[in-house]
C-alpha cells in the first residue's frame, strides 16, 4: 500500500479547468499520450466519454466533472482495453464509483490497467439523466449551484447516500473539499501515480489533513443517511409480496443489466436458452395459480442479477437511470450490495489486490452461516 | 505464439520494378507491427524464386507470408505450394496484387507506389488474422449411375464403362433405346437408326462393366459428389429394391411431346387421321402408311410448330424430322402430295439447308401459316389457316401429321426432387451455366444430357453424353481422393438462432437444419464457399473460412486509413 | 480535424470484387494496360453475396470516400443466384443510407464480367470523378460517431 | 361478407365473457391477454382460470412488451397441446407473423383475437399514473375515430391499425357505441371452430371501411407532419450524430424489438469490438473518438437487419433511456425499404421476407 502523497495546485476557475490544465500539461510533457475524458456531445444535450489525443480538443471540450453520467466510465475504459493493453499511455478521468467499477472488472479480465492511469476527484454526485435531458442548459446551472451550496438533493438518489464519494482507488485523485482556499490537491495513491507527479515536476509535500478530515466527515454523515434510507427502503420492498410488487412493472428490457459496469457477460444468462420453455411448461405453471404474468420470472431475473453482481456493485446508479419503468433498482441493489459485500468485509473496486470474495476463501470463516461442527 | 510476417515484393522483371518505387515501399512497411522481414526479388514465381522463398520462410522462422506481386488468380496456388515447402500452412499467406491492379493501371509512379503500399499494408493486416486450414480428403467411388437408357444414356454409359468403371443404367421401360426406337431413319443422313441402336445395345449388353436395370426407377439418391447411395426399385415390384453406391449421376431421361388431348384446335384424338410425329414414326416403322380406312393417303399436311407459341420456345428438331417425314412418304407413296404448314422454318447446321433443298421436290410445298384449325370435311380433313398475308385459306388433306413441341417427361419433377437438381421455367433440367458448365447441374457430381436438358437432335445428345463422360472421367479417378472446397461456411451452434435464413439463400442445399438442436448445419462437403449465408445471417453465427469478418474487416479498415 | 483540401484530393474507394467476374475483369484491365485512377482499393471476395451490408456501412463510417460492390452480371453468378441477393441487400442499404440523410451516391453496385476490363476501368474512372464532386467523406473525421 | 356476432354489451365485457366461456367450455386451455396485476400496472398474462379474467383488460391502451415477442417466446420451444387464445394489437400480431417467418414461433393451437386499434400510451405513463387518468379522453377519441395526442407517435401516425391475420377481429376504432355493443367479426376459417356450438346467431357484416379510411387519412397527415420534423435532422452525418450521440449503447431498443430475435446481437459480439491497434489508428485519423464507439454503426446496422420487417410498434421509443426518437426514425426508413419491395411486414404468413428471395429482373436502377 502506497501512502497518500499530495501536491497543491491553484484552484483557478473551478475543478474542471484545474483538471484540464493538469492533463494538458501531462500530455504536453508526454507523460500521457491520450486521455479518456467526458465531453459535451455536438447536440449539447449530453456528455460522452471521448478518447482524445488532440490537445486542442482536450482543452476546449473536456469536462472532467460533468453534471451527469451517461455511460459508466468503466465501460468506456473496458471498451478500449478489453482486447489488450493500449499501445499508448492513457489517463482516464472519472468519478470514484466509475474508477472502482473499472478496478473491479479489471479483476475479471475486462480491463488491462497497464498503461491506464485512473484519476478520480471528490464527487458531488450526478444528476439523474432523465432530469438533465428535460433541460440540459438549466440543469448544468443547477449542478454548479448545487456544488457551491454542497446540496445533493437534486442528485441521483444513490449519490445522495454515497459514502464513498471521495474514495481513492485509482492512481491519482483531485481533492477539492476541505482544502485551503484557492488550492486543490492532487493526491497520489499508487507508485504509478506518484511517478506521474514527479515526472511533471511536482513536489509532494502538501498536507492532506484538512481534506481528509472533511472527507471523513462527509462520509460519516452520508453513512448515517445511507443507513436510514436503506432501512426505509427495506420496509418498502423486502418480503416476497413487496418485492414482486416493486418489480411488477419491469418489462424485461434488461437495460439495467446492459448499462451496469460490472455486468460483463457477452450473453446474459437471463437472455439465454436456459430461460426459454415450452408452451405447455408455461401453461402448467399458469394453471397452478390460475394465471401467470407473461413473461414470468421478472423477480427471478432481478434476484438472479443480484447473485451475479451485487458483490461487485459500486452503487453508481446507472441502472436506475436506464430503467424505462422508473423502478428504484439502484437503491435496491446498493442496499443488497452493502449487505453481501460486508459479509466478506469487501468493498467493490477498493483495491486491485483484493480478490473478488467468491473466487477466494479462508479455511476458518463464516461460521455463522454453517451448522456448528467440531 | 509470436507472429513473424515475411513480406516479399516481386519485381516481375521490369513489369513492377519500372512502375513502382520498390525501395520506397520497403521503407514504408519494414517498421510495421509483426514484420520480420521485407525483401524484393526479381521473379518470385521462377524456380529460383520459389526456392528462395521456401528457404526464407525456414531461415527467418516466418509464421505468415505476404507476397506483393501479380494477381492471386495468376500465382496464388504457386505460392501456397511454396508455403507448404517452407513448412507453414498455405492459408497463412496473402497476396497483394500490385501488378494487374496497381502497376499496370496507374499512370503516375508516385501514385502507383502509394497505392502499392496501401495494398500491401491491407494484406499484412489481413494475414495476421488468417487461420490454418487443412485440406479435406474424402474417398470417392468412381462408379456412375445413368438414369435413362435412351441414345444419350447409352452413349454416356459406353463412354464411362472404360476400365475400372462400373456403370449402372436404370431404364423405366422394358428395353433400352428410348425414343429413337420409334424412328426408321435419322435425319439428315437418312440412315437406319436401328443400325446405330442395335450396335450400341449389343455393346452394352456384352460389357461386363455395365449393369442395366429395366422396368426400374430410382427411388432415392442421397449423398454428394464421390459418394452417392442409390436406391433402385422395379416398377412391377416383382424384384427386391437394390442399393448401389456411385460417385456421379448422369440424368438422361429424355423428353416427351406436349399433351394435345385437351387441345381443340387440331382435333387430335377427335378426328381420324390426325397423328402426332411419334404416331407417324411408329406407323412408318410398321411399314405401311395408311389411313383409318386402310387406303393410302393422297395428300398429307404436316403441321410444324404445334404448341410453340404456348410453350414460348422452338423445339429445334421438328422442322428437320418433318422434312424427314416427306422423305418417308415419298419413299412409300411417290404420288403423295405434301403440304408443310409452318410458322418459322428452323433448319440450322451445316448439312440441313441442303437436306431441305433436296426434299423440296415436286408436290411438296411449304407455306407459312398461323391460327390453324382442323375440321372434318367429308372423307378429308380441312385445315383453315391464315397465310402470310393474313388471308384465311383452306387446305384439304387425307392425313395430318402434327409436330408438337418437345416437353419434359412426366416424371421430370419426381426425378428433380429425388436428385435435388433444379428445373428451368419450361420444366427441363437446368444446367449449372449455359456456357461455362452446360452439362453440370447445381449439384456437384450430377450431370444432365440429351433432351432431358432441352430439345436436341441425336448428334447433339451424343455430344453432351461425351462431355459429361469426360467431366466424370477426369474428376472421379479410381483410388484418387476428392478435395472438396476448404474455404467453406461454418455455423456456430451456440449463436445460431435457427431462423433458417441461411438455408433459404443457399443455392446448393449445403445447409441442413438440426431439428433437435434447432440450429443450421453446413455440410462442408457440399458447400462451395460463396459466403451468401454469412452475409444473410443477422447474428453472425455463420462465418466463411478464409473470408471471415475480421479478415475482410482488417483489409478494408487498413485501406481507409 | 480539418479536412484535406479538395484540390489534389484523391478519394479512397473500397471495391468489393467477386473472385470470378469482377476481380478477373479488374485483372484484365491491367493486362490490357488500361489506366484508371489509383483511388480504387480492391477487396476480393468469392461472391458479391458475401458482402454483408455491414461491411459497406463499416467502410462508409470508417471514412471510405466511396464503396463499390461489383459482381457477375445477373444470371451469370458463379454461384448461380448470389448476385440477385446482393442486389436486394444493396437496394435496401441504399434506402437506409438515404433515409438517414447520408450520401448514398458514395455507394455503387456494378456488374463487371471477366471479359469487361474496359468496363471496369470505366466504372473506376466514373465513380472516382463522381466522388471527387462529392468531396471527402466527412464521416472519417467525426469523433462522436 | 364476414360472419359476425353482434351483442348488446360493452365490447370489453362481451370479450371477457366470450373468453371466459372459451375457458369454461375448454375450447381453449389458456387466454393470453392484458390484465391488471397491481393498482396501476397492467401486464400480459396467461390466464387458465376463468375467474382470473375479471380484471383482464384486453383492450387497454398500453403495450408493456410487444406481445408478438411474447407469443414467440410462448411457442418457440414447442406450441401447446391444447389451444390458447391471445388478444393482441394489430402491430403485435404482425410482429409475431414476422417472427414466425423466421422460425421463432408457431401459430399452431393458437387463436388470435385482435381489433381495430386506437394506439397505446407510452409505457412510462403507466408508472406516473397518467395512463389511468387519460383513459376517458382516449376512449372518446377512439369512438370518434380521431387522432389521440397522448398515444405513441408511431400510433398517432399508424396506418396499419386493421389486423391482417386475426381469427377474430373486434370493431373498436370509430365505433361510437362500444360501451353498448360488441361487434365481433370471424375473420378466418380457423376462427369458426370457436363458434361451433354458438347460440346467438351470426349476421353477415364487414368492417366499416369507409369510416376507417377517413381515420387512415388523418393518421397519414399526422405521419407526414412527424416525418417532416425528422427530415430536418436526417440531412447529413452531423444530423445523425446530433440525434444519436447521447445513445448509451444499452441496446434496449433491440432487446424490446419484436423483430430482433438473435441469441447474441451482432453488435454485442466480439466482431463489434475495437482492438488496441484500431483505437490507435482511429485516433490518428480523428484526433479523438467517443467510447464506447459505434453508435451510428449500431443504429444503421440494426436498420439493415430489421427495417424490412419493422412493424413500427414504438416499443423501442418507450424503452430508450435518453429519449432518442428511434421508433419514428425506424418507421420512416423501414417504410421506405418495405415500399421498395412492395412488402407489408406481417400481412401474410406465406409471403417470404424480401431478402431471402429475388426476381431475375428488378432494381436495374441501382446498378451502374
Amino acid at each position: 500500500m502506497n501512502p497518500l502523497k499530495a501536491t497543491g495546485v491553484p484552484a483557478k476557475s473551478g475543478v474542471n479547468k484545474t483538471i484540464i490544465d493538469f492533463l494538458d500539461k501531462a500530455v504536453e510533457k508526454k507523460v500521457f499520450d491520450a486521455v479518456i475524458v467526458p465531453m459535451k456531445t455536438p447536440a449539447q444535450d449530453s456528455y460522452s466519454y471521448v478518447l482524445v489525443k488532440e490537445k486542442s480538443l482536450l482543452k476546449e471540450d473536456g469536462v472532467p466533472l460533468p453534471p451527469t453520467m451517461f455511460i459508466q466510465g468503466a465501460k468506456a475504459v473496458s471498451s478500449i482495453t478489453r482486447r489488450g493493453k493500449p499501445p499508448m499511455k492513457i489517463a482516464a478521468v472519472m468519478r470514484p464509483c466509475e474508477i472502482r467499477a473499472a478496478i473491479e472488472i479489471a479483476k475479471l479480465g475486462q480491463i488491462d490497467l497497464e498503461n491506464i492511469f485512473l484519476i478520480s476527484m471528490d464527487c458531488p454526485g450526478v444528476l439523474p439523466t432523465s432530469d438533465f435531458l428535460k433541460d440540459p442548459k438549466k440543469h448544468e446551472q443547477l449542478f454548479e449551484e448545487a456544488i457551491q451550496k454542497n446540496d445533493d438533493s437534486i442528485m441521483r438518489p444513490v449519490c445522495q447516500i454515497c459514502d464513498k464519494s471521495s474514495m481513492i482507488a485509482g492512481d491519482l485523485h483531485i481533492g477539492t473539499v476541505g482544502t485551503k482556499k484557492g488550492t486543490f490537491l492532487i493526491i497520489s495513491n499508487t507508485s504509478k501515480g506518484e511517478n506521474v507527479l514527479k515526472e511533471l515536476g511536482y513536489t509532494l509535500n502538501e498536507s492532506i489533513e484538512s481534506w481528509q478530515k472533511k472527507v471523513t466527515a462527509i462520509s460519516a454523515d452520508k453513512k448515517k443517511k445511507r443507513k436510514k434510507a436503506h432501512a426505509e427502503l427495506k420496509s418498502k420492498v423486502s418480503g416476497l409480496k413487496n418485492l414482486v410488487e416493486t418489480f411488477s412493472e419491469c418489462i424485461n428490457c434488461h437495460n439495467c443489466m446492459r448499462v451496469c459496469p460490472v455486468c460483463i457477460c457477452r450473453l446474459c444468462y437471463f437472455d439465454s436458452d436456459k430461460v426459454k420453455h415450452t408452451a405447455d411448461d408455461y401453461l402448467s405453471r399458469a394453471k397452478s395459480k390460475g394465471s401467470m404474468r407473461f413473461l414470468p420470472d421478472t423477480t427471478l431475473f432481478q434476484m438472479g442479477r443480484m447473485m451475479h453482481m451485487s458483490i461487485s456493485c459500486v452503487s453508481c446508479g446507472a441502472c436506475e437511470d436506464a430503467c424505462s419503468m422508473s423502478i428504484p433498482v439502484a437503491q435496491i441493489f446498493s442496499m443488497i450490495a452493502d449487505e453481501t459485500q460486508s459479509v466478506f468485509d469487501y468493498v467493490s473496486g477498493r483495491s486491485i489486490d483484493e480478490p473478488i470474495p467468491l473466487v477466494a476463501y479462508e479455511k476458518e470463516e463464516l461460521s455463522s452461516v454453517e451448522d456448528a461442527h467440531d | 505464439m509470436e507472429i513473424k510476417i515475411g513480406v516479399y515484393i516481386c519485381e516481375c522483371g521490369p513489369n513492377i520494378a519500372e512502375k513502382i518505387d520498390i525501395e520506397k515501399v520497403i521503407n514504408a512497411i519494414s517498421s510495421l507491427e509483426d514484420i520480420a522481414v521485407v525483401e524484393k526479388f526479381s521473379l518470385l514465381c521462377s524456380a529460383d524464386g520459389k526456392k528462395y522463398l521456401s528457404e526464407q520462410i525456414k531461415k527467418n522462422k516466418l509464421t505468415h507470408l505476404v507476397i506483393a506481386a501479380c494477381s492471386p488468380k495468376e500465382h496464388e496456388k504457386t505460392f501456397m505450394e511454396v508455403c507448404e515447402q517452407g513448412g507453414i500452412n498455405p492459408f497463412l499467406f496473402q497476396m497483394a496484387n500490385i501488378r494487374e491492379q496497381c502497376a499496370w493501371v496507374t499512370e503516375d509512379k508516385d501514385e502507383a507506389t502509394k497505392k502499392a503500399i496501401r495494398l500491401i499494408k491491407a494484406a499484412i493486416k489481413r494475414v495476421g488474422y488468417h487461420a490454418s486450414l487443412d485440406k479435406k480428403m474424402i474417398e470417392s467411388n468412381p462408379n456412375v449411375l445413368i438414369i435413362g437408357g435412351g441414345i444419350a444414356g447409352m452413349e454416356a454409359s459406353l463412354q464411362l464403362a472404360s476400365k475400372d468403371r462400373k456403370v449402372f443404367v436404370v431404364e423405366k421401360n422394358d428395353s433400352l433405346g428410348g425414343l429413337v426406337q420409334n424412328f426408321e431413319k435419322s435425319f439428315d443422313d437418312m440412315k437406319l437408326t436401328s443400325e446405330i441402336l442395335d450396335k450400341k445395345i449389343k455393346q452394352i449388353e456384352t460389357n461386363e462393366n455395365i449393369k442395366v436395370f429395366t422396368n426400374s426407377e430410382v427411388a432415392e439418391a442421397i449423398g454428394f459428389f464421390g459418394n452417392f447411395e442409390i436406391n433402385i426399385v422395379s416398377q412391377s415390384n416383382e424384384t427386391e429394391p437394390v442399393t448401389i453406391n456411385v460417385g456421379a449421376i448422369v440424368v438422361a431421361t429424355g423428353s416427351n411431346l406436349i399433351d394435345l388431348t385437351d387441345n381443340t384446335q387440331y382435333g387430335y384424338k377427335k378426328l381420324d387421321n390426325v397423328l402426332t410425329s411419334i404416331d407417324f414414326e411408329q406407323m412408318n416403322l410398321s411399314g405401311n402408311i395408311t389411313l383409318k380406312n386402310g387406303k393410302k393417303p393422297k395428300s398429307v399436311a404436316i403441321v410444324h410448330c404445334v404448341g410453340r407459341d404456348e410453350k414460348g420456345y422452338c423445339s429445334e428438331i421438328c422442322c428437320m424430322y418433318s422434312l424427314k417425314f416427306s422423305r418417308y412418304l415419298k419413299d412409300k407413296i411417290p404420288s403423295v402430295a405434301i403440304n408443310h404448314l409452318y410458322s418459322d422454318l428452323c433448319i440450322p447446321g451445316k448439312h440441313h439447308q441442303n437436306f431441305y433443298e433436296e426434299t423440296k421436290t415436286d408436290k411438296i410445298s411449304f407455306s407459312r401459316s398461323s391460327d390453324i384449325k382442323i375440321t372434318q370435311k367429308g372423307e378429308q380433313l380441312n385445315l383453315t389457316y391464315s397465310d402470310e398475308k393474313n388471308k384465311t385459306t383452306n387446305l384439304l388433306a387425307d392425313m395430318v401429321i402434327l409436330s408438337p413441341a418437345i416437353a419434359p417427361t412426366n416424371d421430370a419433377a419426381k426425378i428433380a426432387a429425388i436428385t435435388g437438381i433444379s428445373r428451368d421455367e419450361q420444366g427441363f433440367f437446368e444446367e449449372e451455366h449455359e456456357k461455362i458448365n452446360p452439362v453440370s447441374t447445381s449439384t456437384d457430381g450430377i450431370f444432365i444430357v440429351g433432351c432431358a436438358q432441352g430439345p436436341k437432335n441425336i448428334a447433339d445428345s451424343i455430344v453432351q453424353s461425351e462431355a459429361a463422360a469426360g467431366k466424370i472421367l477426369s474428376s472421379l479417378i479410381p483410388g484418387k481422393k476428392l478435395e472438396p472446397e476448404i474455404k467453406t461456411s461454418h455455423i456456430s451452434e451456440s449463436f445460431c438462432i435457427g431462423c433458417k435464413t441461411c438455408l433459404t439463400v443457399c443455392s446448393y442445399g449445403a445447409i441442413t437444419f438440426d431439428e433437435t438442436k434447432k440450429v443450421s448445419v453446413v455440410n462442408e462437403v457440399i458447400c462451395r464457399g460463396c459466403g451468401n449465408c454469412v452475409a444473410a445471417c443477422p447474428s453472425g453465427a455463420a462465418h466463411s473460412k478464409h473470408f471471415n469478418f475480421n479478415q475482410l474487416y482488417q483489409e478494408l479498415k487498413e485501406a481507409v486509413e | 480535424m480539418n479536412m484535406k483540401k479538395n484540390e489534389e484530393f484523391m478519394p479512397k474507394i473500397i471495391a468489393f470484387l467477386c473472385n470470378w467476374c469482377s476481380y478477373a475483369g479488374a485483372d484484365l484491365a491491367g493486362t490490357s494496360r488500361i489506366k484508371y485512377p489509383p483511388s480504387i482499393l480492391p477487396v476480393r471476395v468469392m461472391c458479391s453475396s458475401r458482402v454483408d451490408p455491414l461491411f459497406v456501412l463499416n467502410a462508409y463510417l470508417g471514412g471510405a470516400d466511396g464503396v463499390l460492390v461489383a459482381g457477375c452480371h445477373p444470371g451469370d453468378c458463379h454461384y448461380q443466384e448470389g448476385n440477385y441477393f446482393t442486389r436486394r441487400r444493396f437496394a435496401m442499404l441504399k434506402k437506409i443510407v438515404e433515409g438517414a440523410g447520408l450520401e448514398s451516391d458514395r455507394l455503387r453496385l456494378s456488374w463487371v464480367s471477366a471479359s469487361e476490363g474496359t468496363k471496369y476501368a470505366q466504372v473506376a474512372t466514373d465513380f472516382t470523378s463522381k466522388i471527387k464532386e462529392l468531396g471527402a467523406n466527412s464521416a472519417k473525421y467525426k469523433i462522436f460517431i | 361478407m364476414t360472419k359476425t356476432i353482434q351483442t348488446t354489451k360493452s365490447t370489453e365485457e362481451a370479450v371477457k365473457d366470450f373468453l371466459k366461456t372459451l375457458l369454461e367450455k375448454e375450447k381453449v386451455c389458456g387466454v393470453f391477454t392484458l390484465k391488471k396485476i397491481t393498482s396501476k400496472a397492467v401486464a400480459y398474462t396467461l390466464v387458465t382460470d376463468p375467474a382470473e379474467l375479471d380484471d383482464a383488460v384486453p383492450l387497454y391502451p398500453l403495450m408493456p412488451v410487444n406481445a408478438g415477442k411474447l407469443l414467440s417466446r410462448f411457442s418457440l420451444k414447442g406450441s401447446s397441446k391444447k389451444p390458447v387464445i391471445a388478444v393482441v394489437k394489430p402491430c403485435e400480431l404482425r410482429g409475431f407473423v414476422e417472427l414466425i417467418k423466421r422460425e421463432q414461433g408457431s401459430i399452431d393451437n393458437l387463436f388470435i383475437m385482435s381489433f381495430t386499434c386506437g394506439g397505446v400510451f407510452p409505457t412510462s405513463t403507466e408508472v406516473d399514473g397518467t395512463a389511468e387518468k387519460q383513459l376517458g379522453s382516449y376512449w372518446e377519441t377512439v369512438k370518434k375515430g380521431m387522432v389521440n395526442k397522448d398515444v405513441r407517435p408511431t400510433c398517432q401516425s399508424c396506418e396499419e391499425f386493421i389486423p391482417y391475420t386475426a381469427d377474430i377481429t373486434l370493431e373498436v376504432l370509430g365505433k361510437t357505441d362500444i360501451d353498448k355493443q360488441c361487434i365481433m367479426h370471424i375473420t378466418s376459417k380457423k376462427g369458426e371452430l370457436l363458434f361451433e356450438d354458438n347460440k346467438n346467431k351470426f349476421i353477415e357484416k364487414d368492417l366499416d371501411t369507409k369510416k376507417l379510411d377517413t381515420i387512415r387519412k388523418q393518421r397519414s397527415q399526422e405521419k407526414e407532419k412527424l416525418y417532416e420534423q425528422l427530415d430536418k435532422k436526417l440531412t447529413n452525418i452531423d444530423g445523425l450524430i446530433e440525434i444519436f450521440s447521447k445513445c448509451l449503447s444499452c441496446h434496449g431498443c433491440s432487446k424490446v424489438c419484436p423483430i430482433c430475435y438473435c441469441k447474441l446481437c451482432e453488435f454485442e459480439s466480439a466482431d463489434a469490438e475495437y482492438g488496441p491497434s484500431q483505437y490507435d489508428s482511429e485516433l490518428k485519423k480523428r484526433g479523438g473518438l467517443r467510447v464506447p464507439p459505434g453508435t451510428i454503426y449500431f443504429q444503421l446496422g440494426r436498420l439493415s437487419h430489421i427495417s424490412i420487417s419493422c412493424v413500427a410498434c414504438g416499443a423501442c421509443d418507450d424503452v430508450c433511456p435518453v429519449d432518442i426518437p428511434v421508433a419514428m426514425i425506424f418507421k420512416k426508413i423501414g417504410e421506405s425499404v418495405q415500399q421498395m419491395f412492395d412488402y407489408v411486414p406481417g400481412k401474410d404468413y406465406d409471403e417470404p421476407i424480401p431478402l431471402v428471395t429475388f426476381e431475375n429482373e428488378e432494381f436495374s436502377e441501382i446498378e451502374e
